[in-house]
């Protein structure tokens, strides 16, 4: 016991710095949020993760959000087992026909104000699967997307970033915006 | 008020309900609405009764002095004599007070017999039985006594079998006549042997010849005594007719069986151990609080496996009869080593405790009933989502567990809290073995509690949350005004009982010390600055303070929480289950709830399990057609102890019938035989 | 200024409870070398929820939509009748018979808890989802079991303390001998297991597990959203404070200050409160970061090696 | 008022006595009907002797009674009823003839065993009648145990009430007339119940044996 105390002591804090994210240039397609709604979940989000028809290959990418590395706690940010608890869905795949019914009750037992984030190519435009007779193509076309991350899968920092950019853009934007108003 | 304390209104108490039961039946004759009147009669002459009964009891209690007067019968030995003193009146009271409510619950229960069974019948032995319990504790003769008891068993017998064509009813009715009669001879024990000590058939004289008897006499009889109303109070071993009889009889008899009935016998007890003998040793109080933990502790575990919804109950009375018990044998305890005044604190206990006992448990039953009436079956695991079609039944149920779990607001918490003050005495007196049963008696009841806290909630839950499991369930309808006005009354009272626990409290001291041995003097209790017990004045725990502090508080965050999220929009949507359209059968039902606590506790519960699997193709058995697993209680008692008695009777029997050879002269010879030897010990002795 | 400490007696635990969450989640993400959430992460997740609107179950009835409520109130009302700094009763000014001493009984502390987990259970089974009804099932044993040891071992103190009041408890062992103070810490040990039985916390049931098969705590409230979630939160962070405040106090009753007038007294007393609460949450956050869950039906055991401990420190008490 | 008649009701006592021992020796019913005849004959006589010595009206009545209906009516309406049977002859014994003969040996001695002295005390004159009567009377029970055909034991009970009323004299109980009436009523109607029960045992069994009776216990 001893020496795993003593190990942990001493191993030196790795962490992705946040200056280092906020830098990355990822374009997230989606409009912007609203400010209040962006104040709201600045300082605590809970994302609830649908894998609806995934190859859980994004699946692996989240987890390792929440290593030591990545840490995605330090911003508050964490997941949860329901969607009654989530703010954000994040769906990942494109939408095979019997996760459709699961997908929609999902969406329809998360509380406003929320957030859907498709994630990965899957569930952007289909990805490999696009055409194929099992899938509808793109979570958009069951319940309406908010945000998009491209990758097939996106990186957990690309994840990250993105995260960051769609709760804190408008500040930057809006220093600049105030500044031109 | 003053025509209230003489004999007089006794004696029109007991012609009401004369009236009422053979009216009944000459009125079931005349009116041909298969019983309608005839149930309106016997009910209304039992509510008129009960009424008069409350009104004595009352006047009794708080401004009278007590009725005694005798009535001369034909035969020489045997005197009708009443004696309503403080104590009887107390337990008149409670009496008179079920039976009014259960008799307004009877109106609205009724039409569950029209065209089914007779209800003059019914009413015939409702009143008979109403009237036997009001006999008992007004008694003051042995013999009067032993024909009230009698008259009372009897009458519960037939109410027990008066629904016969379900056949477990009359196996239940046989089983519930046998155990009683069991009892009541050892009653006929303790009473004989008293009159043999004390000369008298008059309880006065036993109370009068207290110093005459010899220690071995005294233990006997209390032995007996205690046998005897055991049976009838149903103390574990003993208890085995109580979860049958009390389930098979219509609701509103149930609830005066459980609330009322077994309250006559621990009066007995409480009559015998306090009023006639007073001082018995310590001994027989450690015995008491043993036999009290034991039921408790055993009564709670059988009602957490029940799923049959009256016999759940029935066993809970088991444990709460174990509860006050134990406040009993407490105040033996202290009374033998001479600490009157605890005693008299915790008989204090004991009696309240009975009091709220009748009133939640009647109330529970009388719940029940209406369950029961709403979807035509005591099953639990077909219950289900009853809340939204029997609203007011659910919300008065509620209030009656959460009394029978002793939770603060509520009259049960308030004399659990007693029962424990009165074991905590205990535990610090000088003696290692009253500490070491004390010890025993505290662990028993803080696990009863808890266990009971985990029964009433799979009880709420499974029956009337979520979705209802069944047919019957979904179309459940709520019931009559009748029945739910009783219902309404007793969970007021459960409330207010509990708030105002310190009157009620010195009252009960103030009767208890009415049998004039015991004088309250000031206490020192070591345990909570709130208990003060002076001669006139017992402060106990302010409930009222912390009923109002919690409704305070509650108002409070509520009103604050409003305030702030005011804005905010709910949304009605399906019940979360991981997106898959789950039915009612995914959710939990009494049976899985209890699954845990029983598994803890296979030693002492003993589940058997059978499952049987029914294969496609027999000798391929790879695939299944079908499979059922079938969980229930094994029932130790039966197998323990009561098969191998019948065995032992049924052998001795079958020697008994070789005597009967059906030659005459056979007969003709042992007459003869008989005659001789007579003569011959006449002549000789 | 009575009304002044009445209020602050009123607050001080539900104000500093999310702090006791927060504090545990920091540790236990610093012992898996993260980074973790800020201290004051609990805070802004009850802002948060409280900002969101709620989805109920069309099953729900009214008790699914008022058991949050009261059992948040029983929190506060419990919170306001234990020692936190001061150990001495505050009554308001206009109404002195007004106050918390009679909620302070600790009978009656083990039973409004009690009633607490009733209502959290009956909510949890309201809905007719299989975890709630499971959650609840579990919820119940492990409270039917662990108030033995609950009760046993505060039944030590009272006895050591001659009084049956937490307040007056904290009051007269600051007087008692030290050795006469030994049967606590083995009732401390009853009263741990019993606390982390009741809280939900390591070896009973894992807080941060979204696992069907072993949450007992979260299973209840996965249906609550929005301001029902927070309220659940929120008592749940105050009923863990609570327990935290009783073991200190009681089984560590040093350095409490006995009355609100000297402001020195009162520093300290805060400080030495604050320390040990602390020292008592790193226990926690080590023990969960370094043990393993126990499997659902070992747990009675565990259980009954408290009841038994309060058994032994009770019969050591009483002989002394 | 035993003391100058003593002789006479002994002589009485000691003819009823020899008639029940006969009944159980002799094989034919009308035998048997003969000696309750007998018998009847002789308690009736000395109702009768003893209502003339005690000058008591009442019990002269009672003496004409028993004699009118014990020994003409009864034996008259037995005997046509063996006739309607035509069962005269089948009166057997479970016990053979020698060891009837001993028990009533043993009967008799029991009777004048000393068991019985404080009886004595009652009537000291008449001691030797009253164990012959009491004699009389255990072997009367014996009959009823020892025969087998029904009839013969319609007629032991017919004799053991004989005996009783014997014995009860000698002890000077010559209780209220109530009684006396009481069992002259008994007796008639024990007579007709004794014809219904035969003519049923004998429409159903086809003959008076009472072993017959044994399959009617159910098992």
């Amino acid at each position: 016991m001893y020496r795993l105390l003593r190990k942990i002591a001493l191993t030196a804090k790795v962490v992705v710095p946040e200056k280092e994210l906020l830098l990355l240039d990822t374009e997230t397609l989606g409009q912007e949020l609203s400010s209040s709604i962006k104040k709201l979940f600045q300082g605590s989000l809970s994302i609830r993760e649908v894998a609806a028809g995934s190859s859980n290959a994004e699946e692996q990418e989240l987890t390792a959000l929440s290593n030591s590395y990545y840490d995605i706690e330090r911003f508050g940010i964490r997941f949860v087992a329901s969607p009654r608890h989530a703010d954000m869905l994040f769906v990942s795949g494109p939408v095979s026909r019997n996760m459709t019914e699961g997908l929609r009750r999902t969406y329809a037992a998360t509380p406003d104000p929320k957030i859907v984030v498709a994630i990965g190519d899957g569930a952007i435009d289909g990805g490999v699967y696009r055409d194929s007779y099992g899938v509808w193509n793109s979570v958009s076309d069951v319940i309406p997307v908010d945000f998009q991350i491209p990758g097939d899968p996106p990186s957990p920092k690309v994840v990250l970033a993105s995260l960051l950019k769609i709760l804190r853009e408008t500040e930057k934007s809006t220093d600049v915006s105030s500044e031109n108003k | 008020m003053e025509f209230l304390l003489t004999p007089a209104s006794v004696l029109l108490l007991f012609a009401f309900f004369f009236i009422g039961s053979v009216g009944a039946v000459f009125i079931e004759r005349l009116f041909s609405d298969n019983g309608k009147m005839a149930g309106f009669w016997g009910h209304g002459f039992a509510l008129l009764g009960s009424l008069l009964g409350l009104a004595i009891s009352v006047s009794v209690l708080f401004f009278g002095q007590g009725i005694a007067f005798t009535l001369p019968t034909v035969f020489p030995n045997f005197l009708l004599d009443f004696r309503l003193d403080g104590i009887a009146a107390f337990f008149f009271g409670i009496i008179s007070l079920v039976s009014a409510l259960a008799s307004i619950y009877g109106f609205g229960y009724q039409k569950h017999f029209y065209g089914k069974y007779r209800l003059g019948v019914f009413s015939f032995f409702y009143n008979a039985f109403i009237a036997s319990l009001l006999l008992v504790p007004i008694a003051n003769h042995a013999l009067f006594f032993l024909l009230a008891w009698e008259l009372m068993s009897v009458a519960s017998y037939f109410l027990v079998v008066f629904e016969n064509q379900k056949e477990e009813n009359i196996k239940a009715g046989f089983l519930y006549f046998l155990m009683t009669h069991f009892g009541t001879v050892f009653v006929m024990i303790a009473f004989f042997l008293a009159y043999k000590a004390t000369g008298s058939f008059l309880f006065d004289d036993w109370r009068a010849a207290t110093g005459t008897i010899t220690p071995l006499i005294q233990g006997i009889i209390f032995g007996a005594a205690l046998i005897g109303f055991g049976t009838k109070a149903g103390i574990i071993p003993l208890h085995i007719w109580l979860p049958e009889a009390h389930p098979a009889a219509p609701s509103h008899v149930s609830a005066l069986m459980s609330g009322v009935m077994v309250k006559t016998a621990l009066f007995m007890l409480f009559r015998f151990f306090f009023d006639f003998f007073p001082g018995a040793p310590m001994e027989w109080g450690l015995v008491i609080i043993l036999i009290g933990s034991l039921s408790a502790l055993l009564g709670i575990l059988y009602a957490l496996s029940e799923n049959d919804i009256k016999r759940l109950f029935a066993f809970s009375t088991v444990e709460n009869v174990g509860i006050i018990l134990l406040g009993l044998g407490a105040g033996v305890t202290f009374f033998s080593i001479g600490l009157e005044s605890f005693a008299l604190f915790s008989l204090a206990a004991a009696l309240y405790h009975t009091l709220n006992h009748a009133i939640f448990k009647s109330l529970l039953f009388l719940g029940a009933g209406s369950v029961v009436e709403a979807t035509g079956t005591r099953n639990m695991e077909s219950y289900g989502g009853l809340i939204k079609l029997l609203p007011f039944t659910a919300g008065f149920f509620l209030v009656g567990s959460l009394a029978i779990s002793a939770f603060p607001p509520f009259n049960g918490f308030a004399s659990e809290w007693l029962t424990f003050q009165s074991l905590f005495i205990g535990m610090t007196s000088a003696e290692m073995i009253i500490k070491v049963v004390f010890f025993i008696a505290i662990g028993s009841l803080v696990f009863t509690s808890g266990l009971a806290a985990a029964c009433f909630v799979k009880t709420f839950g499974a029956t009337f949350l979520a979705r209802p499991r069944t047919e019957e369930a979904k179309n459940a309808k709520e019931v009559s005004v009748f029945m739910l006005l009783p219902m309404g009354i007793l969970a007021l009272l459960s409330f207010l009982l509990g708030i105002n626990a310190t009157t009620v409290v010195a009252s009960l001291i103030a009767i208890i010390a009415s049998i004039g041995l015991i004088r309250p003097v000031t206490l020192q209790f070591p345990f909570s600055e709130f208990i003060q017990a002076r001669a006139d004045f017992a402060a106990i725990l302010p409930l009222e303070s912390i009923a109002l502090l919690l409704g305070l508080v509650f108002l409070l965050s509520f009103g604050a929480i409003w305030f702030v999220t005011r804005s905010r929009k709910i949304v009605v949507g399906p019940t979360w289950d991981c997106g898959t359209p789950l039915g009612p059968r995914g959710e939990i039902t009494s049976g899985s709830f209890s699954r845990s606590l029983v598994t803890i506790f296979r030693g002492i519960l003993r589940p058997t399990r059978q499952s049987t699997v029914e294969y496609h193709d027999e000798d391929m058995r790879y695939f299944i057609k079908s499979q059922e697993i079938r969980t229930s209680m094994s029932d130790p008692y039966r197998k323990g102890i009561y098969q191998p008695i019948g065995v032992v009777l049924h052998f001795l029997a079958s020697q008994a019938r070789r005597i009967q050879s059906g030659n005459v002269n056979m007969y003709i010879l042992y007459l003869f035989l008989t005659l001789i030897i007579l003569l011959l010990w006449a002549t000789h002795v | 200024m009575n009304t002044l400490l009445f209020i602050f007696q009123l607050l001080i635990v539900p104000a500093l409870s999310p702090l006791g969450i927060g504090f545990i989640r920091k540790v236990k993400a610093r012992m898996q070398n993260r980074v973790g959430a800020s201290v004051f992460q609990p805070y802004r997740d009850l802002w948060k929820l409280f900002q969101k609107d709620e989805v109920i179950s069309e099953d729900a009835s009214w008790i699914f939509r008022f058991s949050p409520y009261l059992i948040f109130a029983i929190t506060i009302l419990i919170g306001a009748s234990i020692p936190v700094i001061a150990a001495v009763p505050v009554a308001l000014d206009f109404l002195p018979s007004f106050s918390f001493l009679p909620a302070g009984d600790f009978l009656v502390i083990i039973y409004l808890f009690a009633l607490m987990t009733f209502f959290l259970a009956l909510s949890g089974m309201d809905t007719g989802s299989a975890f709630g009804g499971f959650g609840s099932s579990r919820e119940m044993m492990v409270a039917a079991l662990a108030e033995a040891g609950l009760l046993f071992s505060l039944l030590a103190v009272s006895v050591t303390a001659e009084s049956g009041n937490v307040v007056a408890m904290v009051g007269n062992l600051q007087y008692l001998p030290l050795q006469a103070l030994f049967p606590l810490l083995i009732a401390f040990l009853a009263f741990i297991i019993a606390l982390l039985a009741e809280n939900a916390r390591f070896p009973v049931d894992n807080p941060a597990t979204h696992l069907e098969l072993t949450m007992i705590h979260e299973a209840m409230i996965l249906e609550h959203s929005g301001k029902r979630l927070a309220l659940m939160e929120w008592a749940a962070a105050n009923k863990l404070l609570i327990f935290i405040l009783l073991a200190v106090n009681l089984f560590f009753p040093w350095g409490v200050s006995l009355s609100y007038d000297s402001f020195s007294g009162l520093l300290v007393s805060t400080l030495l409160v604050v320390g040990k609460s602390a020292i008592l949450l790193f226990g926690i956050a080590f023990l969960e970061s370094t043990m393993a869950k126990f499997r659902i039906f070992r747990v009675p055991d565990l259980l009954l090696t408290s009841f038994v401990l309060g058994v032994i420190a009770l019969a050591i008490s009483i002989t002394f | 008022m035993f003391e100058h008649f003593a002789q006479f009701f002994f002589f009485l006592d000691l003819i009823a006595f020899i008639a029940v021992i006969g009944m159980h020796l002799v094989k034919s019913n009308t035998n048997i009907i003969r000696l309750y005849f007998l018998q009847s004959l002789s308690v009736g006589v000395l109702l009768f002797s003893v209502g003339l010595v005690e000058g008591e009206h009442s019990l002269l009545w009672i003496g004409v009674l028993t004699l009118v209906i014990k020994s003409i009516v009864a034996p008259i309406f037995f005997a046509r009823l063996l006739r309607r049977f035509s069962a005269q002859q089948s009166a057997n014994n479970y016990l053979s003839v020698p060891l009837t003969l001993f028990v009533l040996l043993l009967l008799v001695l029991f009777s004048y065993s000393n068991t019985f002295l404080p009886l004595g005390v009652l009537a000291p004159e008449a001691l030797g009648s009253i164990s012959l009567g009491l004699a009389s009377v255990f072997m009367a029970i014996f009959l009823l145990i020892n025969r087998r055909g029904a009839f013969s034991q319609m007629i032991g009970i017919l004799a053991l009430e004989n005996a009783i009323v014997l014995l009860a004299s000698f002890i000077g109980l010559e209780q209220p007339i109530a009684l006396e009436v009481g069992i002259i009523f008994d007796i008639v109607i024990w007579i007709v119940i004794a014809t219904a029960f035969i003519s049923m045992m004998y429409r159903q069994f086809k003959s008076l044996d009472v072993s017959r009776l044994t399959h009617l216990r159910e098992d």
